[in-house]
């Protein structure tokens, strides 16, 4: 029973990275008509602005100490950061203890910035392109962006610790009358994401601009006769997904590693969330999202791999194709988004 | 019909066949002037350096490769001559190799199989490399030593762990200097039975591919031997990032001890993950739960951060290690580049020496010339103490470090101590042991 | 007895009642028109025609062969071509290929692997297309990108397309819409030419009151899902009830 | 000539010329030269531009007639591979039995694949292809070991029981493949000069039968089938009200299209006898539809420009080091060359991906219809400018 449970929790904390994703990937699709296959670079753009605050945070000078040496056998150099030596080793400390939700303030603008210059400088040109060419121009995009990434960060994953306050386990069994643990961090990064996701939804259904926006999904051009300028709109809507996407990177740092190819593996995922969802559904990616997370967390269980081995590998794809099957479009989907 | 398989652009280039303007077709039979693929005739020998320089191992692909830039240097007289001042065997000059200037080619391996032997190919037919070196993964390692059992080449193996490298998979032509998933079992076991005592439930998570494998098997048999018990071994997938689903049954397990056995990218996410729910602190049994990372690598661990402190494994060198030879190779490889190399760099430097010296001894490029120098050769010096190259199955046999994660790290370098120097004798395996059985290495194959 | 026999159809979507209880004959070589207001149901019925919808309950039976739970293929193939209302060609392919098409539909049935022989090389179906792009006045036209005609054009091209399959039956779903009142003419008299000069059976859906006047030998007029009326033109033009559910004071 | 018209001749006959004298074409650089870094003309950089030349026509078919994008066409190449390599360990190193096999298994295989996944239609099929792929891959990595030998890839070994051959030759080393006795290794190497060129007994028998493969496909495009291949991309409804069905003709598609990467699959592992699971990943399905979009999707010959632009890269500018570059731009001062150097480092060796993913870019939004259109719009160009030559100058020549 514990096992169970312990495994819903750990699939709607694997789903909230997943949901989150494809959020963002749906909204480009569902607003913009665009396949966009540099998602998952933005997702690890995002994270990489929380290793960049990190490093900055803990640019440093250097003492020398004799009393120490280093591998060559010289002196050794101590450094210690400059925000420790300006607000005290306490607070300047506690700074870079947190620097991975500082790094929120710090991604928003950026990646609104990187949406922004994404779609009017390239994403623009390609609306009334054949998806083929969207795919071609995203994927080079994404391509060249984690290069970029790799070639000033390397190819190891960078350690990005939680802050201190939130590492640790908490005994989540305790709140129903059970005993299990689970890791904080995580359990922030859930609440995290229901708190964007609701958002993105509260911003679509009682905003004007989110009610433009809904009806140029549905009916673009009946929504540009009406004289409203959708593109600008659009725009802004990209810079929101990039956004999106880049926050769901900058939380997901503490709970693994991040490195330069992190969103071609999380590409493939994404877009069979996405599809599986329902093409230009947003419930449906969030519900597929934290769908998929679940029954993966489930298929990694011994008593499940024992009786078929193999299941954890490909249960995603499993599940895919049985939903598509039996459902033509997706959980969610719409009728004649994509279907050509 | 020619049997010629590689090219040998060397013989080409010193035939100057030109002036002549003619086309000259010239078909290379096994009786013609060369008696062996790529055979360097002109003032310079070619080697291939292959290193995964894209995709998740390029960090330690390109450490590699500045071990390999600082060993051709020292092999041309260059610089301070590192390990080769400090080499049990003296045949190395400091004028190249047989008085012929290093030269070298790099290539991608892109940690594919398919990549790799594509990139070594390209070096054995265009370039005219006559030794093909490198590779961070056993995949990889076995793909091109396949290969060059083919063309005919030398293949002085990279960073490869599997028992089947020099196990099932060895080969003739191949020759392996890291050590193997055996050897770190047999080095860690007795150090966790001081540590952590008879009695303890291990539990294996194992990423699920050959080597994962081969390291599990080992593990397992060594720990069992000693009286600890397998609760349970299971399986991840090799895309997985996030191991949390696979680390969250262990917690009510009823084991004792996590054995990983996983290797870069996973190994530090599922570390991570490990120390995220927990475990470091948990306590089973009235013990402490431990956790195991049966293969270290600094430039990965880096990548754990905090989460690799006190945790134990088996490395194959470390640039902490205070023997002359080591001490040598960090001097010249840190004044060089700032940092000191990692173990990945180390076997590639020792390897590129290794092959040299080989060469110099037998007086001559063929590749069964040099296989037939390097097999049962002693030698010391080189940073792991008295090392033999077995030449029945092509593995090194030398001391094995235990290490830990490093508490209170002076230094970004400064993350691994090693707790204990394993003696090769303990870590000596029978030629015919089962995890290595099913296999042969054939005869050498000289191309041509 | 008609070579198209609809009988008692029904068809519901959710709560509303789209067909009620259809029943229509229509005889073989005659011009049938299918007239009504907007949501009388004119379009779910010739779906039900077709193969797209599935009637909930009735009949429909074309030469005698009962046409339900066949593919749209399949029905076609039986003999019947439907003409869009927005013209459906393939936009990619040239008018010549537009024309082809059809006629290898005809040769060689629903799917045939025929890979290897070049379409050049086939002068039979070479001239039968020919010979419909002619009579369509579209010769000159042959190696256009259909995409690129014009609408007038597009509908002609299609109608040619239908009728080099020479079908028993060939609906036309308003076949008028959005067009000039020249493009509608030329339509007129195409259609005119066409009655006269083939053994064919046209069942027209249509809006535009001078087309089916200009065109039907028998008019059923639908309204909410069910036949008001089915008669001869000259009757239906008099007939109180028509006026007072459809066509009122525009007649 | 061959039951073609006189253009689709004139293009076999380019592409026969290609490649059966790329020895040539593609070492233009005498071997000593700082150049010869992009020389391409060894043998399996060869057999790989036309390996992946057969896999991308194959594709083209699907892709480029129907529109119907499939990424999990990767997994078709692997069976070809598995199968091939599985008849030169049961049967015999003559690659014709492995080839035909490869053919036949990865034919059945995207039979039943593409059976399921044309159900549905778009992305929908997209995904559906994508995840059969998938899962082929992570299945062959781990529990399909016993068929696969998993992350070492399936190779030949010295006791492999090879019925109608020797497990090992009389020197103790494997056999190797040939065709009735030709060594697919042997190379024969002509001197011309400072050049060498050489000949490989592999190279000559994929350009074979990628002669064949794309004479096949010249016949496809050309065919009633093919037209209705691009009516069925063209408009599905149409074709429904036509008396078609489309199913059959877009799982011929499929079926056919797969058979052609099972037989670069074959090919790939008659060259080199080894199968490894990354041949059914998806970027690798991935890299195809790059390929064939890249040379542009729905031409004849834009799939193999497609294939051979990707493959060298990924194989010539991946080698080029610093230790390369510096040679090359040793003419310069000091300052200088090290300042070109570190500018152009970034795009070259490790950093090839990079100078791949901005061309993928640049080739996409200047060349909307792929390379094909490049030359296309050279040949334009070229012809302008002899027209005013020739003709009348200062008058321009009209576009079309």
């Amino acid at each position: 029973m514990d096992a169970i449970l312990l495994q819903i929790l750990n699939g709607l904390d694997k789903g909230s990275a997943y949901a989150l994703i494809a959020l963002g990937l749906t909204l480009i699709f569902g607003t913009l008509g665009v396949v966009n296959f540099a998602h998952g670079a933005l997702f690890m753009i995002g994270a990489f602005c929380a290793v960049t605050l990190q490093r900055v945070l803990n640019f440093s000078y250097e003492d020398v100490d004799e009393s120490q040496k280093d591998f060559l056998g010289n002196a050794l150099k101590v450094k210690t950061p400059y925000v420790e030596a300006w607000f005290g080793p306490e607070f300047g400390g506690a700074i870079i203890d947190w620097a991975v939700p500082l790094a929120i303030l710090f991604a928003i603008p950026i990646m609104i910035a990187v949406g922004f210059i994404m779609e009017r400088g390239l994403i623009k040109h390609f609306y009334s392109r054949p998806h083929a060419d969207q795919i071609l121009v995203t994927f080079g995009l994404a391509i060249a962006l984690q290069e970029v990434i790799k070639y000033f960060y390397g190819a190891n994953p960078i350690q990005t610790p939680s802050p201190e306050a939130l590492s640790g386990v908490a005994n989540v069994g305790a709140l129903i009358g059970m005993d299990f643990v689970y890791p904080v961090w995580r359990i922030v990064y859930f609440f995290f994401s229901v708190v964007i996701i609701g958002a993105i939804f509260s911003f679509l259904q009682f905003t004007t601009f989110g009610m433009v926006v809904r009806a140029g999904m549905a009916d673009r051009e009946t929504v540009g006769l009406l004289g409203i300028n959708i593109n600008r709109r659009f725009t802004i809507m990209f810079g929101i997904a990039a956004a999106v996407a880049g926050l769901a990177g900058v939380m997901y740092t503490p709970i693994n590693s991040p490195n330069y190819h992190m969103g071609m593996d999380f590409l493939v995922l994404s877009f069979v969330v996405v599809v599986v969802g329902g093409m230009g559904s947003l419930p449906g990616a969030v519900l597929a999202g934290f769908m998929l997370g679940i029954l993966e967390s489930f298929a990694s269980m011994n008593e499940i791999k024992s009786i078929i081995p193999g299941i954890d590998q490909i249960i995603i794809y499993v599940v895919a194709i049985i939903i598509l099957l039996t459902r033509p479009r997706g959980l969610m989907g719409r009728k004649g988004v994509m279907e050509e | 019909m020619s049997k010629s398989a590689f090219s040998r652009r060397g013989v080409l280039k010193s035939g100057a066949l030109a002036g002549t303007g003619l086309a000259l077709p010239t078909i290379f039979t096994a009786s013609s002037a060369a008696a062996f693929t790529n055979d360097p005739t002109g003032s310079s020998v070619t080697l291939g350096f292959n290193v995964p320089q894209t995709g998740p191992y390029a960090d330690e692909g390109a450490d590699e490769l500045r071990a390999y830039k600082l060993a051709v240097e020292h092999l041309n007289g260059g610089g301070d001559g590192g390990m080769m001042n400090t080499f049990s065997s003296k045949a190395l000059q400091g004028n190249g190799i047989l008085g012929k200037e290093v030269k070298y080619v790099t290539g991608d391996t892109q940690t594919k199989s398919d990549a790799a032997r594509a990139s070594a190919k390209s070096m054995i037919e265009k370039d005219g490399a006559v030794m093909i070196t490198g590779g961070s993964s056993s995949g990889v390692a076995i793909a091109v030593q396949g290969l060059c059992q083919e063309a005919g080449v030398i293949f002085m193996a990279g960073l490869t762990h599997s028992n089947d490298t020099t196990g099932k998979d060895k080969k003739a032509n191949g020759f392996r200097h890291f050590f193997n998933g055996y050897m770190s079992a047999a080095a860690l076991a007795p150090v966790l039975k001081n540590l952590y005592g008879t009695d303890r439930n291990a539990y294996h998570l194992t990423a699920d591919y050959t080597w994962g494998w081969t390291q599990e098997e080992s593990i397992a048999a060594a720990t069992e031997a000693m009286g600890w018990t397998t609760v349970n071994k299971v399986r991840t997938p090799l895309a997985s990032t996030d191991f949390s689903s696979y680390i969250a049954p262990v917690l009510n397990s009823g084991a004792d001890v996590l054995v990983l056995n996983h290797y870069g990218g996973n190994m530090v996410n599922s570390l991570t993950n490990a120390v995220q729910f927990g475990l470091r602190e948990k306590v089973v049994n009235g013990k402490n739960f431990e956790i195991v990372v049966p293969l270290y690598s600094r430039l990965m661990a880096k990548g754990a951060g905090a989460n690799v402190k006190g945790i134990h494994g088996s490395t194959n060198w470390h640039w902490s290690l205070q023997d002359e030879g080591s001490q040598a190779f960090v001097r010249s490889f840190g004044t060089k580049y700032g940092f000191p190399p990692s173990q990945a760099a180390h076997t590639v430097y020792c390897q590129t020496l290794l092959y040299a010296d080989a060469v110099q001894r037998a007086g001559s490029f063929n590749p069964c010339a040099v296989g037939e120098a390097l097999e049962d050769y002693e030698f010391d010096g080189l940073g792991n103490g008295k090392t033999l190259y077995r030449g029945d199955d092509h593995q090194c046999f030398k001391d094995v470090l235990v290490v830990r994660g490093k508490e209170n790290p002076t230094s970004e370098f400064d993350l691994l101590e090693v707790v204990e120097v394993t003696p090769a004798a303990q870590v000596t395996y029978p030629v015919d042991h089962p995890m290595f059985a099913g296999g042969a290495l054939g005869s050498c194959n000289p191309g041509s | 007895m008609g070579i198209l026999e609809v009988k008692n159809v029904g068809k519901r979507f959710g709560g509303l009642q789209a067909l009620g209880d259809v029943n229509l004959s229509v005889k073989e070589n005659t011009v049938h028109a299918i007239i009504g207001p907007n949501g009388a149901g004119k379009s779910t019925l010739l779906n039900c025609l077709v193969g797209k919808l599935i009637p909930d309950t009735g009949s429909v039976m074309f030469d005698g062969q009962s046409v339900l739970g066949r593919k749209p293929f399949e029905i076609n193939q039986m003999g019947i071509s439907r003409v869009f209302q927005t013209p459906e060609i393939f936009g990619d392919l040239t008018v010549l290929e537009n024309m082809l098409i059809p006629c290898f539909a005809k040769r060689d049935g629903a799917f045939s692997l025929n890979a290897i022989s070049a379409v050049s090389g086939q002068k039979d179906m070479l001239e039968t297309a020919e010979k419909m792009l002619v009579e369509m006045n579209m010769a000159d036209k042959r190696h256009m990108h259909s995409a690129s005609l014009s609408r007038g054009d597009k509908r002609r091209l299609e109608i040619g397309m239908c009728l080099s399959q020479e079908p028993r039956l060939l609906l036309l779903d308003e076949p008028t819409a959005g067009m000039a009142r020249a493009d509608t003419n030329n339509t007129i008299d195409l259609l005119k030419e066409i009655k006269e000069q083939r053994d064919i059976t046209i069942a027209i859906i249509e809006h535009d009151m001078h087309v089916v006047f200009s065109l039907a030998d028998r008019i059923t007029v639908l309204a909410q899902g069910t036949p008001l009326v089915e008669d001869d033109p000259q009757n239906i033009r008099g007939n109180p009830k028509v006026r007072e559910a459809y066509l009122g004071e525009s007649a | 000539m061959f039951g073609l018209e006189n253009k689709d001749i004139r293009m076999l006959l380019v592409v026969a010329v290609l490649t059966l004298c790329a020895p040539f074409i593609l070492n233009p650089f005498p071997t000593d030269s700082a150049l010869a870094q992009f020389n391409a003309g060894y043998p399996d950089l060869m057999q790989r531009f036309v390996i992946f030349g057969i896999f991308a026509v194959g594709f083209n078919i699907l892709f480029g007639l129907t529109g119907y994008l499939s990424f999990g066409h990767a997994a078709f190449l692997g069976v070809g591979s598995y199968s091939a390599v599985w008849m030169f360990k049961l049967l015999s190193m003559n690659v014709v039995p492995a080839i035909v096999l490869s053919v036949v298994i990865s034919g059945l295989f995207a039979l039943l694949i593409g059976f399921v996944s044309l159900r549905r239609s778009g992305i929908y099929f997209s995904i559906l292809t994508l995840a059969f792929a998938q899962m082929s891959f992570n299945l062959a990595y781990s529990v399909l070991t016993p068929i696969t030998n998993g992350e070492t890839g399936l190779q030949l070994t010295l006791d492999d029981p090879r019925i109608l051959g020797v497990s090992a030759t009389a020197d103790g080393s494997i056999p190797v493949t040939n065709l009735f006795g030709i060594e697919m290794r042997s190379t024969y190497e002509m001197v011309v000069g400072p050049w060498a060129f050489q000949f490989n007994a592999g190279y000559y028998l994929c350009a074979l039968v990628l002669l064949a493969a794309f004479y096949l496909s010249i016949r496809i495009f050309r065919s009633p089938f093919g037209m209705m291949l691009r009516a069925v991309k063209s408009n599905q409804q149409r074709m429904n009200y036509t008396g078609l069905n489309t199913k059959p003709y877009t799982l011929a598609a499929f079926v056919i299209s797969g058979m052609y990467a099972g037989l670069a699959g074959g090919l790939m592992a008659s060259m080199d006898p080894l199968a490894g699971a990354e041949r059914m990943q998806w970027t690798a399905s991935g890299e195809v539809v790059l390929m064939t979009i890249l040379g542009g999707a729905g031409t004849l010959i834009g799939p193999v420009l497609g294939a051979g632009f990707i493959k060298y890269f990924e194989n010539i500018f991946s080698k080029i080091n610093d230790q390369v570059l510096h040679s090359w731009f040793a003419f310069m001062p000091d300052g200088l060359e090290d300042f070109v150097v570190f500018v152009v480092h970034p795009f070259i060796g490790k950093g090839w991906h990079l100078t791949l993913g901005i061309l993928f870019m640049l080739v996409v939004v200047f060349l909307p219809g792929g390379l094909v259109e490049g030359g296309q719009r050279i040949a334009k160009w070229v012809k302008t400018r002899k027209g005013n030559d020739d003709e009348t100058p200062g008058k321009t020549t009209p576009a079309e």
